[in-house]
């Protein structure tokens, strides 16, 4: 791959926790780069360290030690061309599908209809065009996730941070959900660092995978992924690609 | 469980419908008999029914029973008036901001086991038993839960929603308003009920303590006349005008929050 | 590795520092809170803004609390005579409200007929506030420590049932599905699912129950009482002693407080399961 | 024909129909279980797989058709069916050790069975450190596996899974799936396994029973003629793979 520019780099990242019973580390001297318009998988066993480390990175939690360097420069605390995709939706179950995909355009005091202009657009871009007025409760698990995915790319950020947004969906609507993802990233390019547990939805989707080891968390390998868009998982290249990745990954009890 | 015979179906149907009213019949008779027996105790149901037609006929201080009512439902509506907009405030100051949570918080920590009713010697002698001093217990009786209720509401507000605010741009004051006061409307409104049912409860106990009207009132002259049917008539108005705030309050909540009825 | 435990012991060590020292700041800012309160009420009676026969200052107030210790002036009972008198009231009717509410509002919960049957009786009773029940107990029983027991059972009944109710209806259908598929009759999975997951609305209930007890005794003590601490600040009206009111006032509150914390120590025990992940 | 058609069957269902109020959910099916044998059942999201779990231990009734384990119509008193369901189902007011004996105690074993039977499941599954545990203190899977060692710990004669490994790392998956075959070989007990991965049937099943979309009927079942422990990169394993996506293949 030729010198792409770097978007972020992550320099000995760690992060332990401390309470009055004692400390527990959960991220232990990671460091990687982010290069830019880059689909990053972030493969971890079990749900140790990676949430945490997604929320260093988007600022709403500090690391122990370690920085963040972001377009060259160091940078601290929240960055507003950062978005972010949850695994717990968080979505606001009392705002209408609308308007929780505006919620950042609001926050910047956008005037009314510009909001909704764009919030239209990333709607349709999610595919729930006529579901605007619906309220979260009312959708199914794949449909709330676009619209979580929909409001994170109203934001406009530059940089997407997915924390394992598939993780509760059933593995069919899991299918539908990492194809449609692939059509919107290519649509709309944004650098997005992709965090999951699941091997095949990794080599599936990622240009790169930086595989972490149980906790603490560690960098076990960075695997560069060559197979060509739109991948079939059951081609013999990506068998062998996810035997060789989960023969080396932790097994978390 | 859908494969009864319809004679077992027919069975399970009679049962549903006939309990509650063989239970409310229940409690006809057991009245009838029962004040049949000890008129001294317990008024029949017929005088009971009279008493309550006399009381627009000839009414007590000047004023029927909707005037009672109303003097009593009107204390309390000015009291919850000031105590939302006050206990609502000083619930959310509290749950959100951590050093007025220690500041304040402790005074209120102190003054919150008082029961309501234990303020009326107290009030009656610094203000006596005029209009003020009713609607300032009521006040005091309906502020607790409101700023209870409130502040838990905020502080159970999920970290998650507050990292959503804040990675998506949002300054503190916006993230209040747009996230963590929704989030926490059906705690507030839980404080709301609860603050409805004690203001009925505390006006009713001033009334008892001393006053011209209200239906407090009515229950404290008829108990001294020894006119029960009086205090029946008076208590069964209560117990209505109590259930009707309560459907009230829940057809406001569906209004208010209507994402948790859909 | 060794540098890092280093870096890390050293690191804890200042994590505890500051919490203490956080902790010591809210401390502070609490006793702050409540120590203006008293010096405001101390400064207002001394400098004649109120008139120190309508609100005593603190130090009265608390002199006043001591000498009631030992004097049985002006209500006939010591402080210690009212709080027993009082306990015993407040803590008979709710007792009686417990076990008979919760297992009710656990069988209506359970099973339809039940509910159907004893819902109207229920509903009859609920939006009455307890104390327009105080006339009527005084006519058939007298101002006795039954009556005035029965006037609190009135009012803790209601929250028992309600929050027993409530909580066994929200049992969770897996876990009943579950006990079904193992074939266990209707009553079992009553006993082994129904009661110990509706116990955290329960103990919700039972506190509501505490505070409703403890305040409906305060008005039935001073409407018909010959001791306790509502009586106490009954007479201490009449006779315009406001210093005896403040301390029935402060007595109760300590009281009430008390026997919260009482009840989350039986709440943490039995709840010691619902430790979170 | 493959061998496990001549052992003698333990699940016959007949027309086998469910509605609920005018939507029919299961359409008129009928098979035959074999005694012993692992059977995972696939279809399309939300074809009504759960339905007819719910229909074999009586939690709903079959509007038409019925359900003969033994030859005698289901009966969960009489029978002893274990449904390890997909939302968690330990109790949490229970330790691990009262959790896996919870079964037994509802079939009034004998306690010193009781005692052998749980130590055997917590040394099988390793969970012996965290028998005094609530499941609240131990992490998802564990209490998952908790909730499959109560069903083996019944020696049911059948066991309903309910897409157990949904929310599962692969790895663990594999682990687990591992797991469960030792169990079933070992305590011989008949498996309906339901999976929405197909890869995950393939990995299991002697049998696969494939339904169609809503309202559901028997598609086809499909035997699975792989030596064990199986090979998910091996040719006649994705042949079977993709066999059985096409069928129901609908993203």
């Amino acid at each position: 791959m030729e010198q792409q520019v770097k978007r972020m780099e992550i320099r000995h990242l760690s992060k332990t926790f401390f309470s009055k019973k004692g400390y527990f580390t959960a991220i232990d001297d990671v460091s990687f780069d982010v290069y830019d318009g880059e689909f990053l998988v972030i493969l971890g066993p079990g749900r140790c360290g990676k949430t945490v480390m997604l929320n260093i990175i988007a600022g709403v939690e500090d690391a122990t030690e370690g920085q963040i360097i972001y377009n060259g420069k160091e940078w601290k605390g929240l960055n507003p061309e950062i978005g972010m995709v949850f695994q717990k939706l968080a979505l606001m179950s009392f705002k209408t599908v609308i308007e929780n995909v505006e919620l950042a355009l609001k926050f910047r005091g956008m005037k009314k209809e510009e909001r909704r202009e764009i919030a239209r657009h990333y709607i349709k871009l999610v595919g729930l065009e006529g579901f605007e007025n619906y309220y979260p409760k009312q959708l199914s698990g794949g449909m709330q996730q676009r619209v979580g995915i929909a409001r994170a790319y109203a934001a406009n950020p530059k940089l997407l941070i997915m924390d394992e947004p598939f993780g509760k969906l059933d593995a069919q609507t899991r299918y539908q959900m990492q194809e449609d993802l692939l059509k919107i990233w290519e649509k709309e390019k944004r650098t997005i660092i992709f965090v999951t547990n699941n091997i095949e939805e990794a080599c599936y989707l990622g240009d790169r995978i930086i595989l972490l080891s149980d906790c603490p968390a560690k960098v076990k390998e960075v695997y560069p992924i060559d197979i060509p868009r739109p991948r079939d998982m059951v081609s013999r290249e990506f068998l062998e690609l996810r035997t060789t990745i989960s023969d080396n990954t932790d097994l978390s009890i | 469980m859908d494969r009864m015979s319809s004679g077992q179906k027919t069975v399970r149907t009679v049962l549903y419908w006939g309990l509650p009213v063989l239970a409310v019949l229940l409690i006809i008779v057991g009245w009838i008999t029962f004040s049949a027996s000890h008129p001294d105790l317990m008024p029949a149901p017929v005088d009971v029914w009279d008493r309550f037609i006399r009381t627009f006929t000839r009414p007590i201080a000047k004023t029927t029973l909707i005037g009672h009512a109303w003097a009593s439902l009107r204390r309390v509506l000015i009291a919850l008036l000031i105590a939302w907009a006050f206990g609502i405030g000083f619930g959310i100051l509290i749950g959100w901001n951590r050093k007025a949570r220690a500041f304040f918080g402790s005074i209120f920590e102190v003054i919150r086991p008082i029961p309501p009713i234990a303020w009326i010697p107290i009030v009656i002698m610094w203000f006596g038993i005029g209009e003020f001093p009713k609607v300032l217990l009521v006040f005091i009786g309906t502020f607790v839960p409101l700023v209870i209720n409130t502040s838990a509401g905020i502080e159970m507000v999920d970290k998650i929603n507050l990292h959503v605010g804040r990675i998506f741009g949002g300054n503190d004051m916006q993230i209040l308003k747009e996230i963590v006061i929704p989030t926490a409307l059906p705690s507030i409104f839980a404080g709301i009920r609860t603050s409805v049912s004690s203001g009925w409860t505390t006006v009713l106990a001033a009334e008892m303590m001393g006053a011209q009207q209200g239906l407090g009132s009515l229950v404290t002259r008829g108990w001294q006349g020894s006119d029960l049917s009086l205090v029946l008539v008076a208590v069964i108005t209560i117990a209505v005008i109590g259930a009707l705030l309560a459907v009230i309050l829940q057809q406001l909540e569906k209004v208010v929050c209507p994402w948790n009825s859909k | 590795m060794a540098a890092d435990k280093q870096k890390l012991e050293a690191k804890w060590a200042e994590y505890l520092e500051n919490q203490k020292k956080d902790n010591v700041k809210y401390m502070l800012l609490s006793a702050a809170g409540i120590l203006t309160v008293l010096v405001l009420w101390q400064a207002v009676v001394m400098l004649g803004l109120v008139d120190s026969r309508l609100l005593p200052p603190p130090t009265e107030v608390l002199s006043t609390l001591i000498y009631k210790l030992n004097n049985t002036v002006p209500d006939g009972n010591t402080l210690g005579t009212n709080i027993i008198a009082s306990l015993q009231v407040a803590l008979s009717g709710f007792c009686v409200a417990i076990v008979i509410g919760v297992p009710l509002g656990l069988l209506m919960g359970w099973w339809t007929y039940a509910d159907r049957f004893i819902r109207p009786i229920f509903e009859l009773v609920r939006p009455v506030p307890p104390i327009a029940w105080i006339p009527l107990v005084v006519v058939w029983m007298g101002v006795g420590l039954k009556a005035k027991a029965l006037i609190i059972f009135f009012t803790a009944f209601v929250p028992c049932v309600i929050n027993s109710y409530t909580g066994i209806k929200l049992t969770s259908q897996v876990l009943i599905d579950v006990s079904r598929t193992f074939g266990a009759p209707n009553w079992m999975i009553f006993w082994k699912i129904g009661i110990p997951s509706s116990l955290p609305m329960v103990f919700a209930g039972i506190r509501v129950a505490l505070g409703n007890s403890w305040s409906t005794l305060v008005a039935a003590e001073m409407l018909a009482a010959s001791a306790g601490l509502g009586y106490m600040i009954q007479i201490g009206r009449t006779v315009a002693r406001p210093d005896i009111v403040i301390v029935g006032m402060v007595v109760i509150g300590a009281i009430g407080a008390i026997l919260s914390a009482i009840l989350s120590r039986c709440e943490k025990y039995f709840l010691r399961w619902k430790v979170n992940r | 024909m493959p061998d496990n058609e001549k052992r003698p069957v333990k699940v016959e269902v007949k027309n086998l129909t469910k509605r609920f109020g005018d939507l029919l959910v299961l359409d008129d099916m009928s098979f035959n279980i074999h005694k012993g044998e692992f059977v995972c059942v696939v279809g399309p999201t939300g074809c009504g797989k759960s339905t007819f779990l719910n229909c074999l231990t009586r939690i709903h009734m079959p509007s038409q058709g019925d359900i003969f384990i033994d030859g005698v119509p289901a009966d969960p008193r009489r029978h002893n069916i274990s449904f390890v369901f997909q939302e968690p189902s330990a109790l949490p007011w229970q330790t691990v050790e009262q959790n896996l004996a919870y079964g037994l105690k509802i079939k009034k074993v004998p306690q010193s069975e009781i005692n052998r039977r749980v130590d055997q499941i917590l040394d099988l599954m390793g969970l012996q450190e965290s028998r005094k545990a609530y499941p609240g203190e131990l992490s998802v899977s564990a209490e998952q596996r908790i909730i499959i060692g109560r069903s083996f710990a019944m020696q049911p004669d059948l066991l309903l899974m309910d897409e157990p490994y949904g929310q599962m790392d692969v790895k663990m998956r594999f682990y687990l799936e591992d797991e469960v075959i030792r169990l079933w070989k070992e305590l011989g007990s008949t498996v309906i396994f339901i999976t929405h991965n197909i890869e995950e049937a393939v990995y299991l099943a002697e049998k696969v029973l494939i339904l169609t979309n809503k309202p559901a009927k028997i598609k086809e079942e499909v035997y699975i003629d792989l030596p064990r422990p199986r090979d998910i990169t091996s040719p006649k394993f994705i042949e079977y793979r993709n066999y059985i996506t096409d069928k129901i293949k609908w993203w």
